[in-house]
């Protein structure tokens, strides 16, 4: 089933690439229907999957590499469940969103993303700890050229910059794989668990994967390769890089950091908690004076990520804070529904930005200006997902924000106040952008001759839109299926509580 | 010394090339044709034939040393000559229209090919510093020869005086160096070596010891002995370099087993520093005059010197791991290198040479499907998942973890991320520069089929490595 | 009585010599492949005294191959030379530079 | 002690040689400055009872190889270079290195002789009356047994030497004309015809 | 009852929806039925939860819709609380509610977005109504949001008119910070009393009243911090100083919003979550301080800046900053339920003042500036009439529902022994002059004087279409009557009956309404008592200045304000909390934004760090690329170089050099 779910997209990339190479049309349906289909599994997926869980389910095992014991060893758990689901949503987001956006080589287009799609559920659903850098690396090569190849005009500046950046994250990982294989004898991501490293090693590990997971956050200081990338890629790979690629490094920490080196985790979580609050002031502060639209919203995800981070790092002061366990699960929680709403609400902001950028080809905020005039519906849109960004109560933007303003009081007051402080900035940065392209008179010939959506992104965007709201009204499901899984590693990182 | 009557059997894989030599050689004489059809097609019978019997005699099986402890048959040897014929082959299949196109196809380059090639065999299978020395010079004499091939290209004669200076330079440090070893061990076999090494603490052994690694780093094209490969790898024709790019290197590395290895190996804690600085020099080198070519072959030229770098990393290990992975690396780099030089060969014209990096600009207009194979080599060569090129790097780091050496691991990604920006460029012209009016590439079916299987190659090694991993490492004995 | 350092001390200083004949020579490339001459002599030298003073007969077999080699060795070399002459007119070693960088 | 005295004659005539070898302004001139080196390392080889290889070196080398050089040197016609232009400047690094060079290896050699020198004095002895007189008959036993196998890879070398040789060298004169049929044949229109596009009419403001 | 009130809340979010995503397809006036009947059916409904409550014995409602969230032992719910302070808040804001829906019909009658405007304000009846019947904070703040972005969407209806959008999002943003504050404070309530939900909130803090932490180095009560923390959010949503500054800005919406949302009910919410969280805040005297101090201070000076505005809307703006004071100074001062009382009358007189502003808007084809009125009474006598009766509401004349409960609260403030009720007090009965003055200025100049009306504004009086008027009319007279009558009918129960009992928790020692329930003798003795009431002959003051200022004598106003023009002048700046606010934190952000973006991402991140190792790299590549000179006797010295080394590395070793 996950094989399936990972090999599939993959298989369904090629095919896209044969079978659509001369005629547009075809690669489009068929993408799309690839698209659908692991869509449609991962619903299965999500149904099938039992929720009071914690363990890995729909487990597949067989040797890979015999000689170092690698394996081809994949799993779900309530962790990465939401994630795979949340991949396959916005995968089928893209390919509907590329329509008749994408002219150039449309076949080679959707190909890369439902490559991407495969190595992205792998990502996720590998237990082995090569299995995952493998698909964890290999991320890069389909963004590499859907950046270069379909992004704007500095897109080689861009996509060198995030190829670079994020490679030199991960090899330090890899490094530190093979550090922990020599520990542990295997592969296998549980089997680091139970060791009971020193001090001083756990923390060179846990800087190892820092550095692997922190650009993949991004966190500050080096999330400036975000903001060029998404800035000249196409939307689609904005969408993916915002929704899914950024979730991979939370999902990391949570994954690897946390349970791998707990104690270092806790030695070195001032670090981390400063980084992220610094995201959220830093950032959301930067975010506010972009002139360029998706420069704002990149800058405005990595402060979302921010508070991602901050969630999964605050448990331990939060048990020596209140000693509540429920308090530190909140944050934990939190930052994962963090992860899953930003999944949507980026990629919806980015979609809407795409929408725009069709029609007018410009990504200035200054070019914009009274759209609502000419497009009511994508305003109402537009204004509904700046909202969520905002963090509105019933959107999904909202539930992680709040739960982990909630855990962080019980860190103490200053974390939860500064961390509260994205109320106020990223109102500032939404609501400012919303006031500039959607509101004000139409002093634009560009503008004038703007058309609304077409059902297409209506439908797209309206999806999103459910989406959001659903999770922002009953996000019950959704926390039900974590709460097991990220029960069982919080007895991991912190045994005693 | 009493003598025994050798087992020519086990050295089934040498004669056959030797006798084939003449064969070809006499074939050639008779085939009017003009493009010595026959030469190839025997040339390339010949190899396959050398790589079956390479498996048959020497794979599975103790190591048996005979010709009086000169040559020994065991399954490194297998592997390093089936790798050196395999690659040798693929050369041969992606340069045969270049040579043709450029009116260089002559019975000879198929001579020197196999000459090179049992040159390359007996280093494989030397258990002596004289039959070392002679396999080594057969393939340096060989590679002088068809590095000046093209007599009419003025850098290519220059590439070959540079290359044979040098290479004889090196050739007398090695031999400097085989005279101490001689002297210190008082034997020429590396068994008898070997016993010397264990022995203790011999001044002189270390001494040859230092003076043999230089010769062996320069045949590797580790720096600082690496000057010649940029020169050389630009100056001799591309189906020349492609040959010289990939197989040699596997043979460098078996002279490498088999001296410092097999022979030295107990001197492992001289070596090893040594080893560092060249492995360090390498990456340090290659990936930071990579980075500013222009020459596509150039780049690839430096970036045989980083490759050179991490594969010594491996062999600095001085572990069984270590010298599995350098296999490993030598093996699936020749198999990279080859696309990638094929891949020059396929995109030049008559009269045009694709040897620039900007002359791969738009290759996604113009063929989407080399631009993949393209995509998949320059991934590889960075390391990234799904290509061969990662397990390649990663059993070196694998190695150096597990001896102890992270730093250097670190190091190794470090440069390996710089090196990645390379390629990348590479990629960027592939993909994402574009050309007004792309032209449609012309290549022969069996140069596509040849292209399409190394790309395959590439990818399948990527995700199915297992196979190769094990039998590199199953060569030292471990599971 | 002759020591074997005596040999090897030589051997050294012609190995040196040969050396710097390569890197010293700046005009003709012929000179070059005369330094590799010396350059093996010196080598020969190491294995006839080893030879010798090891009562091993080996050392002055390895000699013989080297001699051998060193002559086809001397040929291409030679081959190689004609040709670059025939293509530049010249062999002298500084100008063989246009491949650089 | 007679042998030394010739000993120390031999190597002061090699060694200066040698170094005309490498400093004679004419290439003739180093090359019969290396026979000379060959000569007296024969002498010296036949001091160490290498008398075979002496022989060998006299009469392959000088009379062979060295000739070839002098035969190239004057085949191609090289000017005599007027200065040594370079040759001072880069002197004394030069130098520099070799003397470090020289030295360390003198250390090492004179350091491990002495470490080795009990084995080696034991085989000193053996050597002496074991190698005494027969050398020619000595390498010819082991040659063809013995190194039955790189004997047979020298064969080799030597082929390869005469291919390559031939090959690089040997060439069909250039000024003859004689029709290439196969390549009319592969002409194809790329070869011949190159289409390039040209705008039709010029744009003057750019 | 639960259907009942799920029907409540969910008929106007129903309206909402249709009008909102199908408004376009059934139409303009399909829409607007659709948005009224929701409201009807809402208010209908309130009305019967009222009657149920009050005199139906209908128990307190405290149960659990669905659950939201569940994590580890904490669960987080979606629910409603009702008792009769939900049940008066629902009935007044579905009443008022609907009254504005129907004056909706006729004002915006020509506007494009006629349906989009009905599907704001059915979604904003129903935000209001989720905030005032939740069970738990998680749900409060939900509504407490929600309200928000109503308000946000409503002040930007005219979303091409710039000041509009600026101040839209200004009020959003001053908002913002309110619940910053408020967040905190939900943050705080779940740490000590480890629970959203109000009942297990409340009994936590009753069981616990001495819990403390450690706050700014300081040891604090927990209900202190909290309840300083949740009145932050309260000033933002009820718009005290220092985060009132959205208020009058807002009025950029149509009128009818500034009747319903920032008159009437969301701006009242503030009063709302006090009143609600008086368990908490019982406990700390420190924050019903803070809580009473700026509430006075709002009253006063606030009201100071009505005084010299000259846009009908946002004099009445003013006034309404300076009412939720009064009603903020009730709950510092104990006594919530005069609060929640004059809320509520409020909301009638004040929707009043701003339905009838509207219609004189509209009169005069959208003229807002008072300067340019006069002598309206003549063209529009029924606005005159009603606005009359609301005036004086809110002046406080006797037996007018503005004088009970305004009266109510200046007595309890007297009576109340707190820190800082003293100044509260004297605030409290200064605004009533200011009151009187401004508001009766706002009449003068509107319906009497001379005639200052601009001749195309004049001749659209005369085009009104005839059905326009009547429609916003009947909501005028709806609002009139309670405005006169419902003190008069309701203080008895609401104040002195125990009405709040369930809801509200006051401590005996706090009661200060008990104590003035002892001298209570009836609203009519309560309004006879007015002629010994400093506030009323204050009020008389005011409103005699006003008439002789404005309508005796105009031309003394200059002798009057010559010698005030500074203190004017402060009050035209509106004590530059604009500046401080725009120029300060705002322009402040953005130049820090900007110095960050330009100094750390730019320039040292990107400019040192990552392209300047790129840039460093590539000099280092080029200088060293000359190294490869193509001589071959650089390349023959590089090897013996490298020899050398390995060399010198062997015989350091040897040597042990290193």
């Amino acid at each position: 089933m996950l094989s399936l779910l990972v090999w599939l997209p993959v298989l369904g990339g090629i095919g896209v690439l044969v079978a659509g190479r001369d005629d547009a049309a075809r690669a489009r349906w068929f993408a799309l229907g690839v698209a659908a289909l692991v869509f449609a599994l991962a619903v299965g997926l999500w149904v099938a999957f039992e929720a009071g869980v914690a363990g890995m389910q729909f487990i597949e095992r067989a040797d890979w590499i015999s000689a170092f014991g690698i394996q081809y060893y994949l799993g779900v758990d309530g962790i990465s469940m939401p994630l795979v689901v949340l991949t396959a949503f916005a995968t089928l987001l893209v390919v509907v969103a590329a329509w008749e956006v994408v002219q150039y080589k449309p076949a080679q287009y959707l190909a890369a993303f439902l490559i991407m799609e495969g190595i992205m559920i792998g990502v996720f659903s590998a237990l082995d700890a090569i299995l995952f850098y493998v698909f964890f690396e290999a991320m890069l090569i389909p963004m590499f050229l859907i950046i270069g190849i379909w992004g704007g005009p500095n897109r080689i500046y861009a996509t060198l910059k995030f190829f670079l950046y994020t490679f030199l994250g991960s090899v330090m990982m890899l490094i530190a794989l093979i550090y922990l294989r020599t520990e542990a004898g295997s592969f296998a991501i549980q089997d680091f668990y139970g060791l009971q490293l020193p001090l001083a090693t756990q923390m060179v590990l846990f800087l190892a994967f820092l550095a692997a997971f922190a650009v993949k956050v991004p966190m500050f200081p080096v999330h400036t390769w975000l903001p060029d990338a998404h800035v000249e890629a196409p939307t689609g790979g904005s969408v993916i890089l915002a929704a899914i690629t950024l979730k991979i490094g939370g999902y990391g920490f949570l994954r690897f950091s946390l349970p791998i080196a707990p104690e270092a985790s806790m030695a070195l979580d001032w670090l981390l908690i400063g980084l992220s609050l610094i995201a959220v002031v830093y950032i959301g502060l930067v975010a506010m004076v972009q002139a360029d639209l998706k420069k704002l919203i990149a800058y405005s995800s990595i402060a979302h990520m921010g508070f991602v981070t901050l969630g999964f790092f605050l448990i331990f002061r939060i048990l020596a804070g209140s000693g509540s366990r429920d308090g530190a699960l909140l944050a934990l929680e939190g930052g994962m529904v963090q992860m899953i709403s930003h999944g949507f609400v980026s990629a919806a902001m980015f979609l809407c930005v795409g929408v725009l950028y069709d029609r007018m080809h410009t990504r200035r905020i200054a070019d914009y200006g009274g759209v609502a005039s000419k497009m009511p519906v994508f305003a109402g849109f537009f204004v509904l997902f700046a909202m969520a960004n905002a963090g509105l109560p019933g959107t999904s933007g909202f539930v992680g924000e709040f739960m982990i303003v909630l855990a962080s009081f019980q860190a103490g007051f200053w974390y939860a106040a500064i961390a509260a402080l994205t109320l106020i900035l990223g109102a500032a940065y939404s609501l400012w952008m919303i006031k500039r392209v959607v509101y004000g008179e139409v002093d634009n010939e560009h503008v004038d001759t703007l058309t609304d959506v077409t059902p297409r992104e209506r439908l797209l965007l309206g999806t999103l839109a459910v989406a959001i709201i659903a999770v922002g009204v009953y996000p019950a499901p959704l926390v039900e299926v974590m709460e097991p899984s990220l029960d069982a590693l919080f007895r991991i990182v912190v045994p005693t509580f | 010394m009493p003598f025994e009557m050798p087992q020519f059997a086990l050295a089934a894989p040498e004669i056959w090339l030797g006798v084939m030599l003449c064969v070809v050689l006499i074939a050639d004489l008779f085939d009017r044709g003009g493009e010595s059809l026959l030469a190839f097609y025997l040339t390339q019978a010949t190899l396959v034939g050398a790589m079956a019997l390479a498996i048959h005699t020497h794979w599975g099986g103790d190591a048996v040393i005979t010709f009086n402890g000169m040559y020994i048959s065991d399954s490194l040897a297998a592997v390093l000559k089936v790798a050196i014929a395999g690659l040798t082959i693929i050369t041969l299949g992606y340069g045969r229209d270049y040579l043709r196109d450029r009116d260089l196809l002559k019975g000879e380059i198929y001579l020197l090919v196999l000459t090179a090639t049992l040159g390359m065999f007996v280093m494989a299978s030397a258990s002596s510093l004289l039959v070392l020395y002679m396999g080594l010079e057969l393939l340096s004499l060989s590679l002088y020869a068809m590095v000046a091939f093209d007599r009419d290209s003025r850098i290519g004669a220059e590439a070959a005086m540079k290359y044979f200076i040098l290479g004889a330079l090196s050739s007398g440090m090695l031999l400097y160096g085989m005279s101490m070893i001689y002297g210190a061990a008082g034997s020429l076999l590396i068994n008898d070596i070997a016993a010397a090494a264990l022995a203790g603490d011999n001044l002189l052994l270390a001494f040859g010891m230092t003076f043999a690694l230089v010769g062996i780093a320069f045949k590797f094209g580790a720096a600082p002995f690496h000057m010649w490969v940029p020169d050389v790898y630009q100056g001799a024709p591309t189906a020349v370099t492609a040959f010289l790019g990939t197989a040699p290197k596997v043979a460098a590395l078996a002279l490498f087993l088999r001296l410092m290895a097999d022979g030295l190996g107990d001197l492992h804690a001289q070596w090893q520093i040594m080893g560092i600085i060249l492995a360090a020099g390498s990456l340090v080198v290659g990936n930071l005059f990579a980075l500013v070519q222009t020459s596509f072959k150039r780049m690839l030229a430096y970036s045989t010197v980083s490759h050179i770098g991490f594969l010594f990393l491996g062999l600095v290990a001085g572990s069984d791991e270590g010298y599995a992975a350098a296999l490993f690396y030598a093996i699936s780099y020749g198999i990279m290198a080859a696309g990638a030089f094929g891949m020059i060969m396929l995109l030049s014209r008559r009269g045009f040479e694709a040897d620039m990096i900007d002359d791969l600009s738009g290759l996604n207009d113009r063929h989407g499907g080399y631009a993949l194979v393209m995509l998949l080599l320059m991934f590889s060569m960075t390391g990234i998942p799904g290509t061969v090129g990662f397990y390649a790097k990663w059993l070196v780091l694998s190695a150096l973890v597990e001896a102890g050496l992270i730093w250097l691991a670190v190091l190794a990604v470090v440069f390996a991320v710089i090196g990645a920006f390379y390629y990348l460029r590479v990629l960027k012209a592939v993909y994402f520069d574009r050309v007004d009016s792309p032209q449609p590439v012309e290549a022969t079916s069996g140069q596509q089929v040849l292209m399409w299987a190394n790309g395959g190659a590439v990818l399948l090694l990527g995700l199915f490595p297992d196979t190769l991993i094990a039998t590199c490492r199953a060569v030292f004995g471990l599971g | 009585m002759l020591a074997l350092s005596d040999y090897l001390a030589l051997s050294a200083l012609l190995f040196a010599i040969g050396m710097a004949g390569i890197f010293l020579n700046r005009k003709n490339a012929i000179v070059l492949l005369m330094s590799i001459e010396l350059i093996l002599l010196a080598v020969n030298f190491n294995f006839i005294a080893f030879s010798h003073f090891l009562g091993d007969i080996h050392g002055q077999v390895f000699v013989f191959f080297i001699l051998t080699v060193a002559a086809a060795e001397s040929a291409i070399g030679l081959a190689i030379l004609v040709v670059l002459f025939r293509n530049r007119d010249t062999i002298n070693v500084g100008d063989l530079d246009s491949m650089r960088g | 002690m007679i042998e030394k005295v010739i000993f120390y004659v031999f190597a002061a005539i090699l060694l200066l040689a040698a170094m005309l070898v490498i400093t004679a302004r004419n290439p003739v001139h180093s090359a019969l400055s290396l026979v000379l080196a060959f000569f007296t390392s024969a002498a010296l080889w036949l001091l160490a009872e290498a008398e075979f290889l002496g022989i060998a070196l006299v009469l392959v080398y000088v009379g062979a190889v060295m000739v070839l050089f002098l035969f190239v040197v004057m085949m191609l016609d090289i000017n005599i270079s007027v200065i040594r232009e370079g040759f001072a400047r880069y002197l004394p690094l030069g130098a520099l290195v070799g003397v470090v060079m020289v030295l360390q290896m003198l250390l090492v050699i004179g350091a491990g002789v002495g470490e080795g020198q009990v084995s080696l004095a034991l085989a000193d002895a053996a050597g002496e009356s074991g190698a005494g007189g027969n050398n020619i008959r000595l390498l010819g036993s082991v040659l063809y047994t013995v190194y039955v196998y790189p004997f047979e890879l020298a064969a080799i070398v030597l082929l390869l030497a005469i291919i390559a040789a031939i090959m690089l060298t040997h060439r069909r004169r250039a000024d003859t004309k004689h029709q290439d049929i196969s390549a009319q044949v592969r002409t194809r229109k790329d070869d011949r015809l190159r289409l390039v596009r040209m705008p039709s009419e010029v744009d003057d403001e750019r | 009852m639960k259907t009942i009130y799920l029907l409540v809340v969910l008929a106007p979010l129903f309206g909402a929806v249709i009008a909102g995503l199908a408004g376009n397809v059934i139409g303009r006036s399909n829409a607007a039925r659709i948005a009224v009947a929701a409201v009807a059916v809402s208010a209908l409904g309130s009305l019967w939860v009222l009657y149920q409550h009050v005199w139906g014995g209908a128990p307190v409602f405290d149960e659990t819709l669905y659950q939201w969230a569940q994590v580890g032992g904490l669960s987080l719910e979606v629910g409603f609380l009702i008792d009769r302070l939900t049940a008066v808040m629902m009935v007044v804001v579905t009443s008022v509610s609907l009254a504005v829906h129907v004056y909706t019909i006729g004002y915006m009658h020509d506007d494009a977005g006629y349906q989009r405007f009905f599907s704001y304000i059915n979604l904003f009846t129903f935000a209001m109504l989720m905030l005032v019947m939740a069970n738990n904070f998680l749900q409060l703040f939900f509504g407490w949001e929600a309200v928000g972005l109503v308000s946000y969407l409503l002040i930007g209806f005219y979303y091409r008119k710039e000041s509009a959008i600026f101040a839209n999002l200004k009020a959003f943003l001053v908002n913002r910070v309110g619940d910053f504050g408020f967040l905190l404070g939900i943050a705080a309530v779940l740490m000590y009393y480890g629970s959203l939900d109000y009942g297990e909130v409340f009994a936590a803090a009753t069981l616990r009243p001495d819990m403390s932490l450690s706050i700014f180095g300081t040891e604090a009560l927990v209900a202190t911090v909290a309840g300083v923390l949740l009145f932050i959010g309260a000033m933002g949503k009820s718009a005290q100083v220092p985060l009132h500054v959205w208020l009058p800005d807002s009025m950029e919406g149509p009128t009818p919003i500034s009747a319903l949302i920032h008159a009437a009910t969301m701006v009242t919410a503030g009063i709302f979550l006090v009143a609600r969280m008086s368990p908490i805040f019982e406990l700390s005297d420190a924050a019903l301080s803070v809580v009473l101090v700026l509430g006075a201070v709002t009253a006063l000076f606030m009201g100071l800046v009505g005084l010299v505005q000259n846009d009908i809307k946002r004099v009445i703006a003013y006034s309404t900053l300076s009412q939720l004071g009064y009603m903020f100074v009730a709950l510092g001062a104990s006594a919530y339920a005069a609060g929640v009382f004059h809320l509520m009358t409020h909301a009638f007189f004040k929707a009043l003042l701003f339905l009838g502003a509207g219609a004189v808007i509209v009169a005069l084809h959208h003229e807002q500036d008072m300067r340019r009125m006069g002598n309206l009474r003549r063209y529009l006598p029924m606005t005159h009439i009603t606005m009359l009766l609301g005036t004086l509401a809110l002046v406080g004349t006797p037996f007018f529902s503005g004088y009970y409960s305004k009266d109510v609260i200046i007595e309890a403030v007297h009576a109340a022994d707190r820190f800082g009720a003293g100044f509260a007090y004297w605030a409290v009965l200064l605004g009533v002059f200011i009151t009187a003055l401004y508001s009766f200025r706002l009449y003068f100049m509107v319906f009497w004087g001379e005639e200052r009306i601009d001749p195309h504004a004049k001749a659209h009086i005369s085009h009104l279409p005839g059905y326009v008027l009547p429609v916003m009319q009947w909501p005028l007279v709806a609002l009139a009557v309670p405005s006169v009558v419902i003190g008069y009918f309701t203080i008895e129960p609401m104040l002195f009956g125990g009405f709040f009992d369930e809801a509200i928790h006051v401590l005996s020692d706090n009661d200060v309404l008990a104590k003035k329930g002892e001298t209570f003798h009836g609203p009519l003795a309560f309004g006879l008592h007015a002629a010994v009431n400093p506030a009323f002959w204050l009020a008389v003051a005011g409103a005699v200045v006003a008439w002789f200022f404005y309508i005796a004598r105009p031309d003394l106003r200059p002798a009057l304000t010559r010698p005030m023009a500074p203190l004017i002048a402060v009050l035209e700046r509106k004590y530059g909390f604009d500046e401080l606010y725009r120029d300060g934190f705002a322009g402040g952000g953005r130049q820090l934004g900007a110095l960050f973006w330009r100094g750390g991402d730019q320039a040292i991140i990107d400019g040192v760090i990552v392209n300047g190792t790129a840039r460093t790299i590539g000099r280092l590549a080029q200088g060293l690329r000359g190294v490869q000179s193509g001589y071959l006797y650089h390349y023959a010295f590089a090897m013996i170089i490298g020899l050398l080394l390995l060399l010198t590395v062997f015989v350091g070793r040897w040597q042990g050099w290193f």
